[in-house]
């Protein structure tokens, strides 16, 4: 080197040992963990929400309204607010303070198929009952309340008075006994009647008690009811309409599409119009919450350009029953304007850009530091959400899979499951694809979770131990290897390669996931063959019983009766599955399919019998069930309680009533659960 | 013969420079020509005839360019005072004077007949181009004297004609629209390079007859370029025979065809049919064949042909062009 | 003509009817020289040269490329995701040692990013010709030894990246070398299948015209009318998804080449169109050649020329497209490692923004193209100097 | 002419049949259809949609019937102007692609007049200057185009945009204007968002129609009309532009048709990254949800602006060149 040379080298010296210390620093950091991180980046706060104020002496005694719905009712063109609301308003007190009218929420879509995302923004939540913002209490939400008889085989349900659909008709018990008997019951529009509202595979039924109660009766106990109503199932209120579910529908409006009301030919008559194939089409077509402007909602915000437009635009519900403790007619935003992003990567930047007030949908995880790093640019803030579910990524192993028998051996062998499991790095993985904000854990939900069976379940199966691994797999009777180092499989037709179904462009990385573990399977000498394949693909491989193991995540399992399928083998159409030949046996309680070994089966029985207990026992159930799935390794947990799916909350720093920590779910309809009626803008 | 010729060429050299070596596809062409002469150019095919041509229109395409030598030419009486002499060799190619003399005092008409013309611009509109090139004439004009151009050259209804497309016409027809185009400015030296090669016979004799008469109405100089030495003793007043580049022998026609003192001349001459000849003697083709371009022979080009070869001087020394008669040159150590 | 290259055409002259002898003399000349001038007038064109080479060695990676790469392609390590490419420094002290410095890496608990520094106290020597994975030199020689390497090996802290790492703390360098190999070779694979189809048809319609000409230029104008990615997604899509890398990349392979085929069919047809009519092919037919013979004695010397200019410039296309469809998640998939599934891979907003260097493998595409193109353009102007 | 204008346009409509033909079967060449997605879907958000509903589903959207009588379905439809319903969008075809239809032309057609515009003085240059240095360096710049994988390209300069100049991410309108009514603000907002696709696009044609440009010009360069040009004494840009140009713009020109699927294609791509509204993004959409009677008619239409734009091709090539004119007629 030249004398010119050294000056540089020197300087280099110095900013190298700065750099190191920071390393030192960084290091230090990492050794307190995860936890520690997440505190000092101050993106996971403490889990707080609004609330349901149900006790009549805080009601609010005069109510206000959006200076542009006064404007009409001085125009004499809409009754007053107090009659609009009812006399049993539905009460909300806001996280922080009470908000100010107005404003646009700026939001991306990704198209049709994307209307979860208006659902759980936007829909209000319309629940009869809800969930309050732990997810774990269940509240009036529509209904007044939920009044139990005769030993859980009825349900008395209390409609609000006064309470009117978005075009001013009275909302009545008509609106449920048209649903039940029209819609749910026509097996056109219903061919296979709904789980939800069976008991023991036995059909209940819906009956009007008065203008203002309809009840709910089954012929056994259903102690469930309460969570089915609140949770995303198919008694959740409008956002299944365009499936005919949701427990009641606008009757006054609906009645002109259906053949009972409408005359054949005139039905015929509107389809042909309309150019759909059929009056089934229509009919859900005009029942769909997001696709039709003219369908009467109950929801906060109502659509007014449809999803299937550049632009979703939902605007104010002039008749929705929800209010503020102050009386202000809520919501406080009035427009929601959702503008289609052609793709996810768009979507992203956009956000980044700041050019959404509000997004978590879609935002992905593995772009955290460019938002963080644009925070102040996009004048937003950046909170992070983990889910409560056990599992952002978890493997199913498919119990009965027999195209190769020997696989099959192996799937249905405990240990096997469990050495599997021990073999995957999940600090590795955790690092990689949740940037360390993941928790390495079994399936089991979040401690918090009233299911939880305890602290020592978190960890059962899901530490990285390869030496324990080998030892089980040679155990097993899997000692033989391979020049390279995979195991043999004993009907010493070679290598035992197992393959994994990994589905691309979801929230979670899975096929990325899955390439890792196959190195790390390497070290316990299991041949991993990872296989992406697109949707359908997948669930025709599942219901055809042709997959091996298969990636998804268990969101939505922290509500484990009313989202059992990533628990246990429960619906044939899933795109992983434990063992579609149990899900048979399973729903045609025993009749088909293939009878599960004892454990399993005690652990569906368990779940059946939750549903007709009270809560306590179910709890207990609950616990005992998940205590199952652990020591069992049905399913793999890899990383849980992350906020790879809808965790990572992108919000402009101009919002107010934003929850620094929200429970993240889809029984929830996050951000539904944080009531963003409540949400408005500060400036 | 004047005294003052209207076109000298003086050791002229058109070389292709590349890397595959250099072609001296014209090397050291000397020959003089009389106003109102006509000169015939014979060799075989790429014994440098067209380049030499196309060396005095100063057209010769990239890579090739001339080396040394002089082009001198006398420009008419009407531009720029009477005999006044330009080297054409030192204009700039596309210089406006070289481009004032092409076209209007050059002229040019050459072998395909069927691709001279441009294929989607009407002949007249060509022909129009040229005039109003040169000369100060309107549309209305210009047109008028194309169509009467098309006339002189024996074009039956020209004011149809002038509007058609080359290809419309036949090749007869092309080559005379070709020699209309050429002499609408009436040039005074036009070169004539292999015009009749590719029409048939009838067409031939009809398309030299026109260009004699012509001449003889115009009073233009021709360079008549061609390997058809019947056509020549046809045409030609003077004769130049060349042979890989250069001029092995030049004489007024009748003593080429009677009096051939180059080996290769004389060659030239037993390979063809005598005209008028009575005596059926048998053809004898030149042994050999003509060498690659890139290893030309030493000394004197033809004497790996040569009948007549001297060991140990043919195939030494160049032989230069020298008077063996008046008006008879040849480049051989026979006669020195 | 002005052409040089004229001098030595025979036509026309009634001179020198050329006698036995002199006849196959000149036959060799001729012959000899078609390709002698063909190489003459590449020469000329210093850029195909020049891409010729680049071209070469680009093979020459894919014959080597687990030589040339020195880490396991797949091997992935958290502790060193998203390493950016490292500085080679070549002296020590003066002398020539190459080497790295180890690096020390974290995640920052603000930004969320991975942080690496140099640890100038850790240098760890780059050592060639050393010691690596086993693999098989040209699927044969089983050996270990790779063009560079470190003594460390796997262990994160003891390694070299030239290009850094990705999200999985994989070798860039090292998966770039495998994915050369795929995607070169997909390029040769399809376009000897579009070649063999465009020859067949393209000559078939072209000598025989009539009917078969019609039907096939029909075809071809169909095909060409139809935006070729929608063809692709469709066909693409109807691969089973189930197959194996493998399967899917020869399928994937055949799907570009069953459209790449038209251009060259155009050509071979054009170029039969203008033979036919040519002397020396309407000569050796009057002379009563067999239609073989005429096609491989008389018109393939100056025909082969255009074939392989014509190849040369539909790799490119193979190239892009193999890209394309990977982008569109139709092409290869992972774990298969091709420059379209690299790139792929990069095609996202934090790449961009934060790790800009798993763009790095764009560069080697878009030599790679532009090479073949300036070889094929130099390819064609040689073989007919008038541009046809 | 007009005969041969005609044989052209019926050549076209045979064209367009074949290409309705296979674009049905693209469409029908993945395994499942458009129920076997739409239950997947449901899955994937945790919804049950049973074995009976799938079949009702499939009942309600005629599939199950044999492929060729789907097929003739659509064709009746087609010819009574109804292109039928899009399943995921549950509108008529015809209303989802709307705008976007002609956004995808405006786009192409940009993309297109940039790429002439480079490639026409780039290629005569190449062809006059042949090797020279300004060759290479003209053909390198039209080659990069070619080179660069666009949707990469497409990437960096959404992300510059928004780092740079804080341009609005994507799209072809600012959100004020997204489903504004036509006005000339609209219009503007439009042209403020094309150049960036219009490069990425152009570019990538360019090299190809340099190429072209410059093959034919050397071909027309050698033609002996060039030298009797030259004789008469025009200059050398006169005699270049005058002839060989002009005698080479003709299969340029034939090139219009061929370039146009190139484009539309290549703006599929550009336009995912881009999120652009056209119809690329519709198609992909379309393809993969199986949504046949959407996927089919993009395809067809597609199909058909190439044909459309072959025949302005070769219209225009009739009139250019007269040749053909005289040939044809």
């Amino acid at each position: 080197m030249t004398d010119l040379g050294r000056t540089p080298r020197t300087r280099q010296r110095r900013s190298r040992i700065v750099m190191a210390l920071v390393v030192g620093l960084l290091t230090t950091v990492l050794a307190a963990g995860a936890l520690a991180q997440m505190a000092k980046s101050g993106l996971i706060g403490k889990l707080e929400g609004p609330e349901v104020v149900t006790d009549p002496a805080k009601f609010p005694k005069t109510l206000n309204e959006a200076p542009q719905l006064a404007a009409l009712v001085k125009a004499g063109k809409l009754p007053p607010v107090a009659e609009r609301v009812g006399q049993d308003p539905l009460v909300i007190k806001p996280l922080r303070e009470i908000g100010r009218y107005g404003g646009t929420w700026r939001a991306g879509f990704t198209g049709p198929a994307d209307f979860w995302n208006g659902f759980r923004c936007c829909s209000g939540p319309d629940h009869l009952m809800f969930w309050d913002y732990t997810g774990d209490k269940v509240m009036p939400n529509l209904a007044r309340g939920l009044e139990m008889q005769d030993g859980g085989r009825a349900w008395l349900l209390h409609l609000r008075r006064g309470m009117k659909w978005s075009d001013g008709k009275p909302f009545t018990a008509d609106d449920f006994v048209f649903w039940f008997e029209d819609i749910y019951r026509n097996k056109d529009l219903i061919p296979t009647p709904s789980a939800a509202m069976a008991i023991n595979g036995k059909q209940g039924t819906i009956e009007k008690v008065d203008t203002h109660t309809v009840r709910f009766k089954f012929p056994e106990p259903y102690y469930m009811l309460p969570d089915v109503l609140a949770g995303s199932t198919d008694l959740a209120g409008q956002m299944f309409g365009y499936r005919g579910m949701g427990g009641f529908a606008p009757a006054h409006y609906l009645k002109q599409f259906h053949p009972k009301y409408a005359g054949a030919a005139e039905l015929d008559r509107k389809v042909k119009e309309a150019k759909f194939d059929s009056w089934v089409r229509m009919f859900l077509a005009k029942n769909d919450w997001a696709l039709n402007p003219d369908l009467p909602v109950l929801s906060a915000w109502k659509t007014v350009t449809p999803i299937n437009t550049p632009t979703w635009t939902l605007e104010r519900n002039p008749y929705s029953v929800f209010v503020d403790t102050a009386g202000n007619q809520l919501p406080y935003i009035d427009r929601v304007v959702l503008a289609l992003a052609e793709n996810l990567e768009v979507l992203n930047l956009r956000a980044v850009a700041g050019e959404y007030d509000y997004a978590s949908r879609h935002v992905d995880l593995g772009k955290l530091p460019v938002f963080i790093e644009n925070q102040q640019k996009g004048g937003y803030k950046v909170y992070l959400d983990p889910g409560d579910y056990g599992g952002d990524m978890i493997i199913k192993f498919n119990l009965n899979y027999d195209a190769d028998p020997e696989i099959g051996k192996w799937f249905n062998t405990a240990d096997f499951r469990r050495a599997l499991a021990l073999g995957i790095d999940r600090d590795q993985i955790n690092e990689t694809f949740w940037l360390g904000t993941g928790t390495p854990s079994s399936v089991v939900p979040a401690d918090g979770n009233k299911y939880n069976p305890g602290p020592q379940y978190r960890k059962m199966w899901a530490t990285l131990d390869v030496k324990k691994a080998n030892e089980m797999l040679d155990k097993l009777g899997l000692a033989k290897k391979d020049g390279d180092g995979y195991r043999l499989r004993a009907d010493g037709k070679g290598r035992l390669r197992i393959e994994i179904m990994t589905l691309g462009g979801q929230f979670v990385q899975y096929t990325q996931i899955a390439e890792m573990i196959r190195e790390q399977w390497k070290k316990i000498g299991i041949d991993l063959t990872v296989q992406e394949v697109e949707r359908s693909l997948a669930l025709k491989r599942t219901a055809a019983n042709e997959q091996q193991l298969g990636a998804w995540n268990n969101d939505g399992s922290e509500h484990l009766f009313t989202f059992p399928l990533h628990v246990f083998p429960f619906e044939l159409a899933a795109v992983a599955t434990s063992g579609p030949l149990y899900v048979k046996w399973f729903h045609s309680a025993g009749a088909q399919g293939k009878e599960p070994e004892p454990r399993m089966k005690e652990l569906m029985e368990k779940w059946k019998k939750a549903f007709g207990v009270p809560e306590k026992e179910r709890i207990q159930l609950g616990k005992d069930i998940w205590k199952i799935a652990a020591e069992e390794v049905y399913i793999i947990g890899v990383i849980g309680m992350g906020p790879a799916s809808m965790g990572v909350r992108v919000v402009k720093n101009n919002m107010g009533n934003i929850p620094s920590r929200q429970y993240n779910s889809p029984d929830g309809k996050t951000p539904g659960i944080s009531r963003p009626a409540t949400f408005f803008y500060k400036n | 013969m004047v005294a003052e010729p209207l076109l000298s060429v003086r050791n002229l050299k058109t070389y292709f420079t590349q890397d595959e070596g250099t072609v001296r596809a014209v090397d050291g062409v000397s020959f003089d020509m009389a106003l109102g002469a006509t000169l015939g150019i014979v060799g075989e095919s790429g014994c440098g005839k067209s380049i030499t041509a196309r060396s005095i229109m100063r057209i010769v395409d990239r890579p090739g360019r001339i080396v040394e030598g002089e082009i001198h030419f006398q420009r008419p009486s009407g531009s720029g005072g009477a005999g006044s002499m330009v080297d054409l060799a030192k204009l700039e190619p596309n210089g406006a004077l070289m481009r004032s003399i092409r076209g209007a005092e050059i002229a040019l008409i050459f072998q395909e007949p069927m691709s001279s013309f441009s294929p989607v611009h009407t002949v007249g509109s060509q022909i129009i181009e040229a005039i109003r090139l040169h000369q100060p004439l309107g549309r209305q004009a210009a047109r008028e004297r194309a169509i009467e151009m098309l006339r002189r050259v024996g074009v039956s209804s020209p004011e149809e004609r002038v509007d058609q497309l080359s290809n419309q016409l036949s090749g007869g027809l092309r080559q005379r629209a070709m020699i209309a185009m050429a002499l609408s400015c009436e040039p005074t030296l036009l070169i004539a390079d292999e015009p009749t090669t590719a029409l048939d016979v009838t067409t031939q004799t009809q398309i030299l007859d026109l260009m004699r008469r012509l001449q003889q109405e115009d009073g233009m100089a021709i360079m008549l370029i061609t390997h058809d030495l019947g056509v020549v003793a046809e045409m030609a007043t003077d004769v130049a025979v060349m042979y890989l580049g250069r001029v092995v022998e030049q004489a007024p026609v009748d003593a080429i065809f009677h009096d051939p003192r180059h080996p290769y001349t004389r060659a030239l001459l037993r390979s063809i049919p005598r005209i008028r000849s009575r005596t059926r003697e048998r053809l004898t083709p030149i042994a050999g064949a003509v060498p690659h371009p890139y290893d030309r022979p030493t000394g004197c080009p033809f004497h790996p042909r040569c009948p007549e070869f001297m060991a140990g001087r043919c195939d030494r020394e160049a032989p230069i062009l020298r008077p063996v008669g008046d008006h008879h040159a040849v480049s051989c150590f026979l006669y020195e | 003509m002005a052409e040089p290259e004229a001098i030595l055409e025979r036509g026309g002259s009634p001179l020198g009817g050329p006698t036995a002898v002199a006849d196959t003399r000149e036959q060799r000349i001729f012959v000899a020289s078609q390709w002698q001038l063909m190489w003459w007038r590449f020469r000329k064109h210093k850029v195909a040269v020049a891409s010729a080479v680049v071209v070469a060695s680009f093979y020459l990676i894919v014959l080597g490329a687990d030589f040339l790469a020195y880490a396991d392609p797949n091997a992935s390590e958290a502790h060193r995701s998203l390493m950016p490419p490292q500085r080679v420094y070549w002296f020590d002290g003066g002398r020539l040692s190459p080497h790295v410095y180890g690096l020390k890496g974290a995640r920052d608990p603000q930004t969320f990013k991975r942080v690496y520094v140099a640890d100038p106290d850790r240098k760890i020597p780059i050592r060639f010709f050393a010691e690596g994975f086993e693999y098989r030199l040209f699927g044969l020689i089983p050996t270990t030894r790779h063009l560079i390497g470190v003594d460390g090996g796997a262990d994160a802290t003891q390694a070299v990246f030239l290009l850094g790492t990705d999200v999985q703390g994989r070798d860039l360098w090292s998966r770039l070398m495998y994915g050369t190999r795929i995607s070169l070779t997909i390029g040769l694979f399809g376009v000897t299948v579009s070649l063999i189809l465009g020859v067949v048809l393209g000559g078939f319609s072209g000598f025989y015209g009539g009917m078969a000409d019609t039907i096939i230029q029909r075809t071809i104008e169909i095909l060409r009318s139809i935006p070729t990615i929608p063809l692709w997604m469709g066909l693409a899509a109807a691969l089973p998804r189930d197959w194996s890398v493998l399967q899917v990349y020869f399928a994937i392979t055949i799907i570009i080449s069953l459209l790449g085929w038209t251009e060259l069919a155009r050509v071979v047809r054009g170029r039969f169109l203008s033979m036919r009519e040519e002397d020396f092919v309407v000569s050796a037919r009057l002379v009563g050649c067999s239609q073989m013979r005429t096609i491989f004695v008389h018109m393939v010397p100056s025909f082969m020329s255009h074939i392989i200019a014509a190849t040369t410039l539909a790799l490119p296309a193979m190239i892009i497209s193999e890209t394309a469809l990977s982008f569109l998640g139709l092409g290869l998939r992972p774990p298969a490692i091709s420059w379209g599934v690299l790139l792929q891979q990069a095609q996202n907003v934090q790449t961009v923004a934060i790790s800009p260097w798993l763009m790095l493998p764009a560069v080697p595409v878009i030599i790679a193209v532009m090479a073949f193109n300036f070889l094929g353009d130099g390819l064609r102007d040689a073989a007919d100097p008038y541009g046809r | 002419m007009l005969a041969y204008i005609g044989r052209r346009a019926l050549l076209g409509i045979f064209t367009v049949w074949a290409i309705s033909v296979l674009a049905f079967a693209i469409i029908q060449l993945p395994p499942g259809d458009y129920v076997t997605s739409y239950i997947a879907q449901m899955a994937s958000m945790g919804s049950v949609v049973t074995d009976e509903e799938a079949q009702n589903l499939r009942i309600q959207y005629g599939l199950g019937q044999p492929i060729y009588v789907q097929y003739f379905k659509w064709m009746r439809l087609i010819v009574q102007g109804n292109f039928g319903m899009s399943m995921e969008w549950r509108r008529p075809v015809t209303e989802v692609i709307g705008e976007r239809l002609w956004l995808t032309v405006i786009v192409s057609v940009a993309a297109l007049i940039l790429t002439w515009v480079l490639a026409l003085p780039i290629g005569i240059y190449s062809a006059v200057r042949q090797y020279s240095v300004g060759d290479y360096v003209a053909t390198f710049i039209g080659f990069i185009g070619l080179a660069v994988p666009n949707f990469l390209l497409a990437l960096v300069l959404l992300y510059l945009g928004f780092v740079l100049f804080n341009a609005h991410i994507g799209g072809l309108f600012s959100p004020e204007f997204q489903d504004a009514e036509w006005s000339g603000a609209r219009a503007w907002d439009l042209a403020k968002h094309l150049p960036i696709p219009a490069v990425i696009l152009g570019l990538a044609g360019t090299a190809q129609q340099i190429r072209i440009m410059r093959a034919n010009l050397l071909d027309e360069l050698r033609k002996p009309y060039v030298v009797t040009a030259r004789s008469k004494g025009l200059s050398e840009a006169r005699v270049i532009l005058r002839y060989p140009v002009r005698v080479a713009l003709n299969p340029f020109a034939s090139t219009i048709g061929y370039t146009l699927p190139y484009i539309v294609s290549g703006s599929i791509i550009v336009s995912l990254v881009l999120g652009l509204p056209t119809v690329g993004p519709l198609l992909l959409k379309a393809l993969i949800a199986q949504d046949m009677f959407l996927a089919g008619t993009i395809v067809l239409l597609l199909g058909v602006m190439t044909v459309i734009g072959t025949l302005i091709s070769d219209i225009v090539l009739v009139l250019i060149d007269p040749r053909i004119r005289l040939e044809e007629t």
